[in-house]
């Protein structure tokens, strides 16, 4: 039995449709990770959880009762806001304790919960103090320490880093992590930072347009997206994408035209893969970390717009004429490459753009996954 | 994006409005009702029977050159308070806001004050101020060698207007002024800089950064003058009791005279209506402007 | 400062110290009055009084301005306590549902802003009397209230719809049922409203004059315009006296208002929003 | 939730029901007669002693008193009678608003209980009882009347070597040489701004003028419409006031002048003169000036008015219709026009009684008072005012005439129109 189970929540407004047919499950201690733009209905679903959105159909079971219809405090849920909603009236251990406050327990039971809570994010300095004096790092713990004392079922975030300067940001992932793994809490959390994503997950689930993209694990998301839109959202830089169509089909080997003056590239789909038709107008998509200077195809001649140097590693846009990107989302048609290293590359300057076979993936114009890339690419480059 | 916190037709969202409802209801829509009602009919506020009348009432009023007087008063000192309270305390509030960097909370909460003071209290402190007699005004113009007006500034019926005007003005600019210099500190400062940064500033800064920013401040503003214009009472009813010879009569005097003095509530009950309605349509233009803002 | 600017500080200087200058002026007429005899009143205008007396106030205070004051606090506490707690709780409602209906409900609500008080006054005077509430503090205070709702119910509403509902959200989470959440959340954090409210509500409800007449007849129960006023009589009035009760019935709002100004001025910029 | 919601109506219901308990009247075994009257000087403690002595008779009756200022209490009063917390006993005017109160029933009809031994009927004389009498019946008892005079400052007319003018011609002339000894005094202040002031000018001016029987069939309206206001006494009336004022007899602004700012220049002996009404003299004692004469307002070169007439405005009480205990207000209001207690009256209130018969034993009031009660008690006529005996509108306009007569926005033909267009509006609605 799963311990966080969403069947089939479909979330209607006068207008438009938030969440049209959404379903997934989580395990017992699992970190769940929902992402995507902003729109896609992930925090809709989130709320919707939490009983601050009535669904209009669908049903959601925690531990396996149906709390559809439940009050928000009786699903056994605590969340934590992106702007952490501390009540500023409150002190610190106030916050923390207003739940149980709420419900009429002894005050010592309360204290206790709130010590050990606050024990846990090391904020028992600040217990006296008011939400105003605190740190925004502070503020954050306390809100997750309210969330703790709760002691729910199910951990909700709602994009809990985002006001979070970089620093603390990473650092408060790592917290996240490990209180994750000390509390063996499900938490359900949601975040457009693919990188939070995909540096705290068990599982992510990629959400688009109130539907359910993709569910999976980190790499499996990286290495096999479901979709196109997949693809695009997870990794960074993001995959390049290059409009083509089947120039002709032999077996299971593909060849694709890129463009007028570009050579041709033939592609072998694996078994059990589907085939795309003679003539059909396809996105092939290739990571920046697997765009180079060497490979085994040559894609086109590129010149280089701008050099990024990060130290350990170079990101490098450049723009190929020829090759056409397929949205405009990506820069200005720039092809992004990385570069594991320094590199001594200059604006202006031409490059070749290389890559090996094995490392294109095959959209089909629905966005629907063709022809994925070799596992093996990490092991490869 | 949508959040409704409260879902519709709950029982404690209704148990919530229900107070608020009961007493606006009871004694305010259904008096206005009965008020409606009765201005169909004619009937003294001691007569035991109603005499319906159709809308005699309303065609009396037409007529009546009393009543278009008071209208024309009302307009009189809508557009003045208009011009006076709004323009006065959006001048100061401007001073106050940017040009005086000294002294601006004592100047602020002395100028607010008459506010807090009873019309009654003001009407009183007027009358004896502009009294012809004694009062420190005629003195006053006396010793600058000039001589006040022959009939009293509250006697001659072409001056007893602007006083109430003045009295007004007097009373309530220190609102508008604090309701605009609200809306003036909600500007963001950044708004000036960067726009001091395009080459705009002073007027030009006045016209394209302040006023867009105090836009739904004037626009309540000028609601609230206009609104209190026409519901203007205790200031004229004590100060002239709409005399000189009715010179001063307003809709909200004329009405009260009609109904408790002569015992025409039937007729008062009509231009009551009026007044009512009058008020009722510039507050839905205030609900609209404000929830277009 | 350049020359020219110092010239314009001067000049901004001097238009808001003459309005301030005008605004003090009739205070000051008013506080010296009441220390002058009739006679020196009428006699000398404007020049400061030979003695210092404080005969108007006693005679002020002789027609019982204390009681007058005890129950203008009482009618002014108890309406303006009606009218924040009706207000907030509507205004809460109308600014977090979605229905349609509601809109038409806060309409109705604030079209009770334009209703004009002498309009209804016969009709709200028979429905007191018959509901047997004359001569009551409630008699008051419930009608006060009623005409304070519309307006306040505004104020909170426009507050209420910058409230952030993380909190409410968060409270609901916390196990608060909706009205725990306004009572122990939005209400706790409404203060500019509740301020701003109180501090109107309080000068229209203490300074509140013709149903204070009409419905007050009992001398025990007046407030005080109403018990001010009676010191013009039928053929005489003691113009001291009446100074000296004006000023203590100032007096208080005054410093109410110095008390609360700052919040005041924090909650009206939300009014223009 | 429901559950806790419920608990929260109870308590609301539970607050809104104690409050109301609270501050609902106490009904006592005992019998409570509401008593309403204006707030003149001494009138709290008459009625308080009043009550008092009452008990002896009546241990059971507890007179509750309230008083009001003199304009609200016109309003007051009738909103009053028409709601359920009115007075059973009330003060009110002699004229058109008895008139209007005993036309819409809310006045009892106490003939029967007045004329019974010991009532109010057997111990006022018939013109007092006229006061409140409508087509034959009693509906109210007098109290009092209050009176105008001029009240001069004997002073300043010994060392000016003033006269007392015998006729409005001399009146003026008094007022010119006045204003030619110091221009800057005022010789009698009229102090309109409330309008009453100017209006008694107008009752006595018109009895000058016209007598009170030339005016009696205009005043309530019996005349036939087309001749209506038509006596040039009237517009003479007018005249009579506008030649004063060009004597300089008033002060510049006269409609925009407090009436006790005039009362004021006369206390203060800044003006020599005013045309005061028999209030004032307690205000005169009050502020140390009794050095002081009255007479008559003279009487008009070719008028047709009497000098034994004058003004004389009787005021009463009344008994609302609504009373629950009729027997008792009636003894009550008998007891008020008893012998001891006209005594009383003029002794604490300083209004003339309408009971005179002990009013020579009076302590503590001044000579003028008795000298003027003396004078009050030699009218032949007694002069109503029009703002009392006039019906409304007709008052209105007469008042606002004289203002702009005053004002010299009218001429004083223009102003007789207006009066005139007013009445005949009336009186085609009657």
């Amino acid at each position: 039995m799963f311990h966080l189970e969403v069947r089939d929540v479909v979330k209607r407004y006068a207008r438009f449709t938030a969440l049209s047919g959404v379903s997934f499950a989580a395990e017992r201690g699992e970190f769940v990770v929902m992402v995507g733009p902003s729109g896609c209905g992930k925090s809709t679903l989130l709320r919707s959880i939490a009983g601050l959105e009535q669904i209009s159909s669908g049903s959601v079971s925690i531990a396996g009762h149906d709390i559809t219809a439940a009050e928000p405090s009786d699903r056994g849920v605590a969340m934590v806001f992106q702007n952490y909603a501390l009540y500023p009236h409150m002190t610190v251990a106030q916050n923390m304790g207003f739940a149980l406050k709420v419900a009429r327990r002894p005050k010592s039971e309360i204290n206790a919960a709130v010590m050990r809570a606050a024990e846990i994010l090391r904020i028992t300095d600040h217990l006296a103090k008011y939400p105003k004096a605190l740190s925004g790092g502070q503020k954050q713990r306390v809100a997750i320490g309210r969330a703790i004392t709760r002691a729910p079922e199910v951990f909700l975030f709602d994009e809990p880093l985002s006001n979070l300067d970089a620093a603390l940001r990473s650092q408060m992932r790592i917290e996240l992590s490990r209180l994750h793994r000390q509390l063996g809490a499900t938490m359900l959390y949601v975040t457009h930072d693919q990188t939070e994503a995909m540096t705290m997950a068990d599982r992510i689930i990629v959400m688009n347009g109130g539907t359910i993209e993709q569910i999976g694990s980190p790499l499996d998301l990286y290495n096999k997206p479901a979709t196109r839109f997949v693809a695009g959202f997870i990794g960074s830089p993001r995959m390049n994408f290059v409009a083509a169509h089947v120039l002709r089909l032999a077996g299971r080997s593909v060849g694709f035209s890129l463009g007028a003056g570009l050579a041709p590239l033939d592609l072998e789909f694996a078994p059990g893969e589907t085939l795309p038709f003679l003539g059909d107008a396809v996105v092939l998509g290739i990571r920046p970390e697997a765009l180079g200077d060497s490979g085994e195809i040559h894609l086109a001649d590129a010149d280089v717009a701008v050099v990024e140097a990060l130290g350990r590693e170079t990101l490098v846009y450049s723009d190929a004429h020829a090759l056409r990107t397929t949205d405009s989302e990506s820069l200005d048609g720039y092809f992004a490459q990385l570069v594991p290293s320094q590199s001594d590359k200059r604006p202006g300057q031409r490059v070749s753009l290389r890559a090996d076979r094995s490392a294109f993936v095959v959209f089909a114009a629905d966005g629907a996954t063709l022809h994925d890339a070799s596992p093996a690419l990490a092991h490869h480059k | 994006m949508n959040r409704p916190a409260l879902p519709a037709g709950s029982l404690s969202a209704s148990a919530m409005m229900a107070p608020a409802l009961i007493l606006v209801g009871v004694f305010i829509l259904i008096p206005a009702v009965v008020a409606v009602v009765g201005s169909f009919f004619d009937f003294s506020m001691t007569s035991a029977t109603w005499t319906f009348v159709g809308g005699a009432n309303y065609r009396r009023a037409a007529t009546d050159p009393l009543f278009w007087l008071a209208i024309s008063n009302n307009i009189f000192i809508v557009v003045g308070s208009v011009i006076t309270q709004v323009g006065g305390g959006a001048i100061l509030a401007a001073i106050l806001d940017r040009g005086i960097r000294r002294g601006s909370v004592v100047y602020r909460t002395i100028i607010f004050m008459p506010v807090v003071i009873s019309s009654i209290a003001v009407a009183f402190v007027w009358m004896l101020i502009l009294d012809p007699n004694v009062g420190p005004l005629n003195a006053v113009v006396k010793a600058l060698g000039l001589s006040p007006p022959r009939l009293g500034w509250l006697g001659d019926p072409a001056i007893s207007l602007w006083m109430l005007l003045l009295i007004a003005a007097w009373q309530n600019v220190g609102f508008q002024m604090m309701l605009i210099l609200a809306g003036l500190q909600a500007i963001p400062k950044e708004n000036y800089e960067a726009a001091s940064l395009d080459g705009a500033r002073g007027l030009k800064a006045f016209w394209y950064i302040t006023l867009p920013g105090i836009r739904n401040v004037l626009v309540l503003a000028t609601l609230i003058t206009v609104i209190g214009g026409f519901k203007v009472f205790d200031l004229v009813f004590v100060t002239t009791g709409g005399g000189p010879a009715n010179a001063t009569q307003v809709l909200g005097t004329y009405t009260y005279t009609q109904a408790f003095s002569f015992g025409n509530m039937g007729y008062a009950n009509a231009m009551a209506v009026v007044l009512l309605v009058t008020a009722a349509l510039l507050g839905w233009l205030q609900v609209r402007l404000s929830r277009r803002a | 400062m350049t020359p020219r600017s110092r010239t314009v500080a001067i000049g901004l200087h001097a238009i808001v110290s003459l309005w301030t200058l005008f605004v003090l002026l009739p205070v000051f007429v008013m506080v010296i009055s009441a220390f002058k005899s009739q006679a020196e009143l009428f006699t000398r205008p404007l020049s400061l009084p030979k003695q210092f007396s404080f005969a108007a106030f006693e005679r002020a205070w002789g027609i019982g301005i204390s009681g007058f004051l005890v129950n203008s606090l009482l009618v002014t506490a108890l309406s303006v306590l009606i009218i924040l707690l009706a207000s907030s709780l509507a205004a809460y409602v109308l600014a977090r549902s979605e229905r349609p209906v509601m809109r038409w409900v806060y309409v109705a609500i604030v079209a009770g802003f334009a209703v004009p008080l002498q309009s209804v006054m016969v009709p709200l005077y028979q429905l007191v009397s018959s509901a047997g509430l004359l001569n009551s503090r409630l008699a008051i205070a419930l009608p006060y209230a009623a005409y304070g709702i519309p307006f306040t119910t505004m104020l909170f509403y426009t507050f209420f719809l910058e409230f952030p509902r993380e909190l409410e959200e968060a409270a609901r989470l916390d196990g608060c049922g909706r009205i725990e959440v306004f009572f122990r959340i939005v209400l706790p954090l409404s203060g500019p409203a509740i301020a701003s409210g109180a501090i109107f509500q309080a000068v229209f409800n203490w300074n509140e004059f013709i149903l204070a007449l009409l419905m007050l007849t009992r001398a025990e129960v007046r407030t005080l315009p109403v018990g001010i006023y009676g010191l013009t009589g039928q053929y005489s009035a003691d113009w001291p006296a009446l100074m000296a009760g004006l000023a203590i019935a100032t007096v208080p709002l005054i410093i109410i208002f110095l008390l609360a100004q700052r919040h005041f001025v924090r909650s009206l910029a939300g009014l223009g929003k | 939730m429901q559950f806790r919601l419920n608990g929260e109506m109870r308590l609301i219901a539970a607050t809104v029901l104690g409050a109301a308990v609270l501050v609902s009247p106490a009904h006592a075994e005992d019998i409570v007669l509401k008593m309403w009257t204006l707030d003149n000087n001494g009138y709290k403690e008459f009625i308080a002693e009043a009550a008092e002595a009452f008990k002896a008779t009546h241990p059971n009756v507890t007179i509750e008193h309230q008083i009001f200022p003199g304009d609200p209490y016109k309003t007051a009063l009738k909103v009053a009678l028409v709601g359920s917390d009115g007075p059973d006993v009330f003060f009110n005017w002699s004229g058109d608003k008895a008139k209007q109160l005993v036309k819409d029933k809310l006045a009892l009809d106490i003939t029967d209980l007045g004329t019974a031994p010991g009532g109010f009927a057997t111990v006022l004389p018939e013109g007092w009882l006229d006061a409140f009498r409508y087509d034959g019946r009693l509906y109210g008892a007098a109290i009092d009347a209050v009176s105008k005079y001029v009240f001069y400052d004997k002073a300043y007319f010994a060392e000016h070597n003033v006269v007392i003018p015998k006729t409005l011609g001399e009146l003026g002339n008094l007022c010119k040489a006045i204003r030619k000894t110091d221009p800057d005094t005022i010789p009698m202040p009229l102090g309109n701004k409330t309008r009453w002031t100017a209006i008694h000018w107008m009752t006595m001016l018109n009895e000058r003028a016209m007598g009170v029987a030339g005016t009696a069939a205009d005043y309530d309206l019996t005349r036939p419409a087309d001749q209506l206001y038509t006596d040039p006494g009237y517009a003479k009336a007018f005249q009579a006031l506008v030649d004063l004022q060009d004597a300089g007899c008033f002060e510049d602004a006269p409609n925009a002048t407090e009436y006790a700012i005039a009362d004021s220049m006369f206390a203060t002996r800044a003006s020599p003169m005013e045309y005061c009404g028999t209030w004032c003299t307690s205000g005169l004692d009050a502020a140390g000036f009794t050095d002081y004469g009255f007479f008559r307002l003279p009487v008009m070169d070719g008028g047709k008015g009497s000098a034994d007439a004058n003004f004389l405005v009787p005021e009463g009480y009344q008994v609302s219709a609504k009373t629950a205990h009729p027997k008792e207000a009636v003894e009550w209001l008998s007891f008020l026009v008893s012998d001891q207690q006209g005594l009383k009256f003029a002794e604490k209130v300083q209004f003339l009684p309408s009971n005179t018969k002990l009013i020579d034993q009076a302590e503590g009031v001044s000579q003028s008072f008795k000298d003027i009660a003396r004078d009050v008690g030699t009218l032949k006529q007694g002069v109503n005012v029009l703002d009392a005996l006039l019906e409304a509108t007709v008052a209105d306009a007469y008042m606002n005439a004289t203002v702009e007569v005053l004002n010299r926005t009218l001429t004083p033909e223009q102003a007789v129109t207006k009066i005139r267009d007013a009445a005949v509006a009336v009186q085609a609605k009657q």
